[in-house]
């Protein structure tokens, strides 16, 4: 282990790895994500693809990066800007400089920085040169040279060696973070068990890099990052994808329900499918539909059949589920629609995060079609609430969406492994064989009608999209009967909140500023209230993650705050949808258009105006 | 697969709903549901176990008619819908019924997906070559040139041929019946319900209201005989009042001839065989049309070949068998973790 | 002409025509409306069908039936309860007795009343004598005996003779009526021109009604509806889907652009397309598509071709074009987008009327994608509706959503023909050859972009989904460029309020109480509070049309009333809608789900309640 | 109809935009590119009048890269906006640019009522067997059992053939080239926007990063002569290296020969016909695969029939000349008015 004079203690770090797609900042990102979590660091991580297609190697538009956000203290967001930042090449730099603090770390490849690099990366002169990096911490090793010198006689040829220069990096990290370079050697034996000579090759190389590191006179001082304590037991790094497909599946479980998904490949969606595909083990099926319009549509058919159903996909495949949902509605019949949100409108910023499709998601279907909705906030709580939208959706037989989007759903964050049994139960409630039934009769607590699974006997029946008469399910225009339905549907998803946990409010009971955000805007409007909160100033925090219908106590919870501020990725969805619902209270509303996350010093900076302001 | 001696013995009236059933009097898809009710109890399969799903149109209603387990569903997704229902418990038995423009207009797509993927499912196609329900616009399958409410200077749309359009979906079985042949319909519908994977059954059937008689050269008991031709597996392609006239293979076409004239006898007619897994012959039956061929009837093609249904549970039952994660706890307690 | 003693004149009279499919309901419902727009009459009709599949004939499922509102007052809805009801057959009566006022005159065919009859309209008795018409005027004459009677030598078959039965009926209303029955006749002459028999059988009959109402005692009293005075000029009756029709041609004349529709049939749209389809001899392109989705693209493509273009569709047709609708907000071209609302969710009543589609109009669609909206108020107002929809989508370049309903679009009123010179210019912004041409190039007073066609030599350019960057239009995933062009494309849509004519509001300038509607409320609503207004109550009222961007002037006008109340057949979306834009306003509201019109007399009452509930 | 002396001699550099293209080194869109910018300046046809429609997917980023009119699409839906450009102006040279994907999940209704409708427009479908874009999904032309990424067990659904789902829809035109053959696809596509109707061409195309190699064996330079059959009109069905085989007709069935062998001579090859009205020859060659066939490549079908675009402005140009209605206030004063 590194003992260097110069330790500095902190709470909370950034790193980015940016670099071309072949660099292996990605294996690097999570090599350091995996060690952090081992140390007991909290953690959350987000990459950062520039766009749907692999632009040409070298170009700004080429760089993709993955940003990690390390704590001993809690961590809600991935992170502002970077502490440190490592760039394979210029054009990873001149992209990301923008996004460092002053006074970062900067690491680089200076045998990198060659004048063909600048010219791909449409930049003039030597960043190391030209003053550009005057005030930033810069290492910049001659990383090829030293890794083609390493592996001289290793007798893999100059492609495969250059291919290791990321774990030259990931050595020189380990030092500045004090970290013991076993670990990062223990996660390759693991990552490449069946390649051993990839193994070696990396091994040499990242001690290569940490003994570098502790030779150089360009760091004066590394890091160290104590583990965090409020986080107890055992966790995994989980991405929002991979953690809403567990959620699915955990529910599945919980109801004795095989768990079937209909759905069309899209992105930033698509890992819910490919996740899924893979757990045929636990007895998932997956139906990879020719579009979005057969993938619920399968689902329903599949939800009709007594299966947990759901389908998945972002925005513009949400509109074309729209008009299905409404069957989905109609009928009656629990399925989970999840939509990762992505920039829009129409197919937009495929790559990138907004949370656009809240008005979509409450109004996007013809007639009166009032749907649940449910909004995750963190990759982590994406398992929390795809497993409640499975509970709603079943036990009180209706559709929901659940929202998450790309920050969520490619991004990662420790997860505390449940306990099953600790998981609420989820009951279904099926038509007995050979016993009277009738399509639409209800639970009378919930509303919710009685499912009659094909196969058994005496429960045949017919459902469909016309309107159907009380009870019975006969096709019917009274007009009499379709008020009344219309009223009995929606009064059976208002009868939802009743089984709602407290909304929680954290900070003053009473104060000038109550901070609103919704979803994923959650992890940065925390943030940014912590701050304030320790700054001493009158503030208070709510999330919501139910978005239809709302708490009940929230008219209550917004009546003691002199201010309302509200904060979402998108022009002012949920703001209006407060207003309509809740025109009694005055909101201000902080709204960001670039297809990226909340930082946290934004919403600090906003928040203190307005409290300044009054 | 089904345990044949628990299944009891139904009647036509056990799958008679007690819904009124509303199409025009008249109209062919009442005799469609009769070959249907009728053929169903000779299926051996727990009446319970039947699941019919439809989309939108006249013929879409069906599902309402019938006493087992129905969807209604929306206008064009019926296949999907299916897909679903099938692929969720492949031991039901499960029927689309679907109108030409629910079918090949705006249910195209998941028409051709689901005959590719050969889903074990039966799907009647009520072909009356118009929109009934939206009241007499033209269809996908509307011969060119004809006038209707929205061609009211005549369609300049080529039209589909179904059984065509399936072969080059690579679908698996394909059979034609026509509304006035009740007896035909019902041979055909057990047929198709013996076929493992997409059984695609096209009827030619009337819309007395706003497509009389589009059918009506080749349905016309007059005149059928001449203008249809039976073809059943294993026998000759006969057909004709005085069962004279025979189809015989010229170059790479079908070719009419009489028995008896410019040289050909029984010998040269050919057989009829629904099991040759090249699409070809079932190719060119499909598309003999009127006036230079009969328009062929009964079961044109019916191939073994993988079924979609099938495989995904076994490729399941597979995985299951060797995969040492047997829960969610073994799952997520797997790979990476950390104790903190 | 009928001289009777005892002719009662009448501001406004209702008069429905009820009976099975074949009863030529229908053609005498449009001879009487025609008669009475000959004599001056002001009118609106409703056609009420049961259900999109036939039913079998003589049940209650079969009634179909047509009502007709003639006045010589103004005429604003096809009428609440009926004061004359046709009724062909027991189903028909049965059907519609709860649809007449007390008192009314009831017209049937005595022979039809059969105990086969009875018992396909599942009725137990027979009303005429078991004392269920005791309190109206009951003609009953043996309609299909006399009809017999009379062509008993005309050679034709008692099926044929059958259907002229209508024509017995048609005699007694122009005799009850005081109308010159060769008016009738004439009508007839117009109608089968091109089959004399059928005109001479049904001018027999017609004559013989006639005859048998003069001498017939049950009849007290005719009625005298004077010509209409207001209206002045040429009219005709006009549906309100071939008014939509007629609307969107006359633009395309008006631009000097060919028009093209890309759409797929769905009820109660259907029309527009078929009405449009019959036109090519103005050189009217219609493309039936093979589906809802290839409609509105076909659409767009003729749009980015320098057509004007537009799509037709209802609800679920919606639903499914919604991905596509932000394709064309984003691409910035010109189309309309006509959704003719039924009765949802789902398939729901697709033969009914409802407001439903609001919400999906404002918001159905990924990411933020504001569009403007317009709701035509009157079969006759479709045509300046959808003209002026065409008109914005021209000069602003973007698609807008013009919204009407089964009502409308299905009804009739009379319609004042216009002249094409008084109407506004639409002047498209074209590229011209050979200059510079920049995609996002935007005009400064609309921030319209211009409109480049293929075949203009050096217009080369490409547009899509993706982001654009401003001006230039190369794919942009740049955060800043993406916030700035959501705002100009926001910009655009919000300065199309500029051009708007004054929000109209009648009645008090100030008051206790203003009636708001939107869309086809407003014939109901208007009379109902021009019912209150003549009661010297403290009213005003204002009727929506544009409902996207709101006219500026909303807050003003609402401001000066006490109470607000807004009426809408749906749960409320747009009283929601407006506590969203304007929540310093407290709003009532009244709603109704029964996929039926509004009745004045409902409205009128809730509006007197909330009047002395004050 | 276009007036070739006023068209000035273009070179492939005018249809270079300066949009800096996005794929991936090794791409096989970049020759597909490539060979479309040869084949332009050859068509006649002033630049502006060319338009470039395309879904989403790698492959549907093309417009982006030829410097005329171009339209990127949304996913699926090409073909349904270029025949919207098409019917409002037919004068336009219209060019449809789509993935196996585009073209065959999501847009297959589209796909198969573009040919059926035969709207005179040039589809060029990139079959990579791959969704490109969205990194490695398998698509309706990935073969049965293969790895991918939302296969892990290897897929379950039978592919489509696109040019033999192209004969089921009653398509005019369809040929078949490969990424790594420039000469052959530029000649391809001046025979494509030569016929009037849906040219369809289908090129096999290679994403070196999610399905490399897979139509190695048919591309490959050392094994195409034998693995590929370049089919010219009016020319013999031979292939090989040795140029010394042969395809016949045995029965319904074509049979791969070596000339000189088994008694067979040049004289029993089959001549190449485009232009055979009956898809039947069409449908056999694009049905024919490794190994027991070489891969059919060249214009398999072109066959003259109506074209929707021609259809339309003529039933309007005879409507016009006949109707007495010449604008809006003829029409509005036709029929029922009355004045008050
Ligand atoms: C999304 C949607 N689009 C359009 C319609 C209207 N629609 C209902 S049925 C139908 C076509 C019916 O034709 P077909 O499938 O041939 O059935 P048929 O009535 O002839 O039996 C149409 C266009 C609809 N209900 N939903
Ligand atoms: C409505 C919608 N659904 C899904 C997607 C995601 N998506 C984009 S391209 C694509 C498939 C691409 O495959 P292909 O058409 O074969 O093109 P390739 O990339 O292979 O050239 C998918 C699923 C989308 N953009 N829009
Ligand atoms: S409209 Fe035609 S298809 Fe529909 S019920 Fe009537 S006859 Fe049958
Ligand atoms: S992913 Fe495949 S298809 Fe897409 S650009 Fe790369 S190589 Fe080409
Ligand atoms: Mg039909
Ligand atoms: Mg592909």
């Amino acid at each position: 282990m590194a003992t260097n004079n110069n330790v500095i203690e902190r709470e909370r770090l950034v790193i980015k790895f940016a670099g071309d797609s072949g660099d292996g900042m990605q294996l690097t990102g999570t090599q350091f994500t995996d060690t952090s979590a081992l140390l007991g660091n909290d953690l959350a991580t987000f990459p950062d693809f520039p766009s749907e297609i692999r632009a040409p190697q070298g170009t700004i538009a080429g760089v993709s990066g993955y940003q990690v956000h390390i704590g001993h203290a809690n961590i809600y967001t991935s992170g502002d800007k970077a502490d440190v930042l490592v760039a394979l090449n210029p054009a990873a730099l001149a992209y990301n400089l923008k996004h460092c603090k002053p006074g970062a770390t900067i690491i680089v490849d200076r045998d990198a920085f060659t004048e063909k690099a600048f010219k791909k990366a449409k930049i003039d002169s030597n960043p190391l040169e030209d003053g550009t990096l005057e005030h930033y911490n810069v290492i910049a090793p001659p990383v090829t040279t030293q890794c083609r010198e390493v592996l001289r006689d290793s007798g893999v040829d100059s492609k495969t060696i250059d291919k290791t220069r990321n774990q030259f990096i990931a050595g020189i990290l380990f030092y500045l973070f004090n970290r013991d370079p076993q670990l990062g050697i223990d996660f390759l034996a693991k990552k490449f068990a069946k390649k051993p000579k990839l193994v070696e090759l990396n091994t040499l190389i990242l001690k290569a890099g940490y003994t570098y590191a502790e030779n150089v006179e360009a760091i004066h001082s590394t890091y160290l990052i104590n583990p965090n304590i409020e986080k107890k037991g055992k966790f995994r790094n989980i991405t929002g994808n991979q953690a809403t497909a567990w959620g699915l599946m955990a529910a599945s479980e919980k109801s004795g329900l095989n768990f079937f998904l209909g759905s069309y490949p899209i992105t930033p969606a698509t890992d819910i499918l490919m996740e899924l595909a893979k757990h045929k083990e636990l007895g998932v099926k997956t139906f990879q539909a020719e579009d979005e319009i057969a993938g619920i549509n399968s689902a329903i058919g599949a939800s009709y059949a007594g299966l947990m159903a759901a389908t998945s996909t972002s925005g513009p495949g949400l509109s074309l589920k729209s008009e299905a949902v409404g069957l989905a509605f109609i009928t009656e019949l629990p399925l989970v629609i999840v939509n990762v949100m992505r920039g829009g409108p129409s197919t937009g910023l495929p790559t990138k995060t907004e949370q656009t499709d809240l008005m979509q998601a409450l109004w996007g279907r013809n007639g009166e079609a009032p749907i649940p909705i449910i909004a995750a906030s963190s990759p982590a709580d994406c398992f929390n609430y795809a497993f409640m939208a499975e509970k709603i959706a079943i036990e009180h037989m209706t559709p929901v969406i659940l929202l998450t989007d790309s920050y969520l759903g490619n991004g990662s964050g420790l997860w505390k492994i449940p306990n099953m049994e600790d998981l609420p139960t989820i009951t279904p409630r099926f038509a007995k064989a050979n016993e009277p039934y009738e399509p639409y009769a209800r639970d009378p607590e919930t509303l919710a009608r009685t499912w009659a699974k094909p196969g058994t006997p005496g429960a045949e029946h017919r459902v469909g999209g016309l309107e159907k008469s009380d009870v019975h399910g006969a096709v019917s225009h009274d007009p009499i009967n379709h008020e009344k339905m219309t009223a009995l549907r929606k009064e059976k998803v208002m009868r939802i909140a009743n089984s709602y946990p407290a909304q929680e409010v954290f900070g003053k009971e009473e104060a000038d500023l109550l901070v609103v955000s919704w979803g994923s805007s959650k992890g940065a409007a925390y943030s940014a209230f912590k701050n304030l909160e320790e700054e001493g100033k009158s503030v208070a925090f709510t999330n919501f993650n139910f978005i239809f219908p709302l708490p009940k106590e929230t008219p209550d919870i917004f009546k003691r705050y002199k201010e309302i501020v509200v904060c979402e990725l998108n022009d002012g969805q949920f703001v209006k949808y407060l207003r309509g619902e809740y025109p009694e209270f005055n909101y201000l509303q902080v709204n960001k258009m670039q297809a990226q996350p909340f930082m946290v010093s934004e919403l600090t900076e906003k928040f203190n105006e307005i409290l300044e302001a009054k | 697969m089904t345990d044949i001696k628990n299944i009891q013995k139904y009647t036509r009236k056990d799958f008679v709903s007690d819904q009124e059933v509303k199409w025009c009097a008249g109209c062919g898809d009442y005799s469609i549901l009769s070959a249907v009710q009728n053929a169903l109890p000779e299926l051996e399969t727990e009446k319970e176990k039947f699941v019919f799903v439809s989309g939108i149109g006249c013929s879409s209603r069906f599902p309402y008619y019938v006493d087992t387990f129905g969807f209604h569903g929306i206008h064009g997704r019926a296949a999907a819908i299916a897909s679903g229902v099938k692929s969720a418990n492949p031991r039901l038995n499960v029927w689309i019924m679907s109108g030409d423009g629910d079918s090949m207009a705006i249910g195209g797509n998941h028409f051709i997906h689901v005959l590719r993927r050969n889903m074990n499912v039966n799907y009647v196609l009520f072909n009356n070559q118009i929109y009934g329900l939206t009241k007499g616009q033209y269809s996908p399958t509307t011969p060119l040139g004809q006038v209707t409410k929205t061609s009211p200077y005549g369609t300049i749309e080529h039209p589909f041929k179904p059984g065509e359009l399936a072969m080059g979906a690579e679908g698996t079985f394909y059979a034609r019946g026509t509304d006035n042949n009740p007896k035909q319909m019902k041979e055909i519908f057990i047929e198709a319900n013996k076929h493992q994977g997409t059984s695609l059954v096209e009827i030619l059937q009337n819309c007395v209201i706003f497509n009389n008689n589009t059918h009506h050269e080749i349905t016309d008991k007059t005149t059928r005989d001449d203008n249809q031709i039976y073809l059943k597996a294993g026998e000759k392609m006969i057909f004709g009042k005085e069962k004279n006239k025979g189809l015989v293979l010229d170059g790479l076409k079908l070719k009419v001839v009489t028995i008896g004239e410019d040289g050909y006898t029984l010998d040269d007619i050919l057989v009829h065989d629904p099991s040759m897994e090249d699409p070809t012959m079932a190719f060119l039956l499909a598309r003999m049309s009127l006036p230079e061929y009969p328009v062929a009837v009964g079961v044109l093609r019916a191939v073994v070949a993988p079924v979609y249904d099938q495989l995904m549970e076994s490729q399941i039952e597979e995985v299951k068998s060797i995969s040492k994660i047997k829960n969610m706890t073994d799952l997520m307690n797997s790979g990476h973790t950390f104790v903190l």
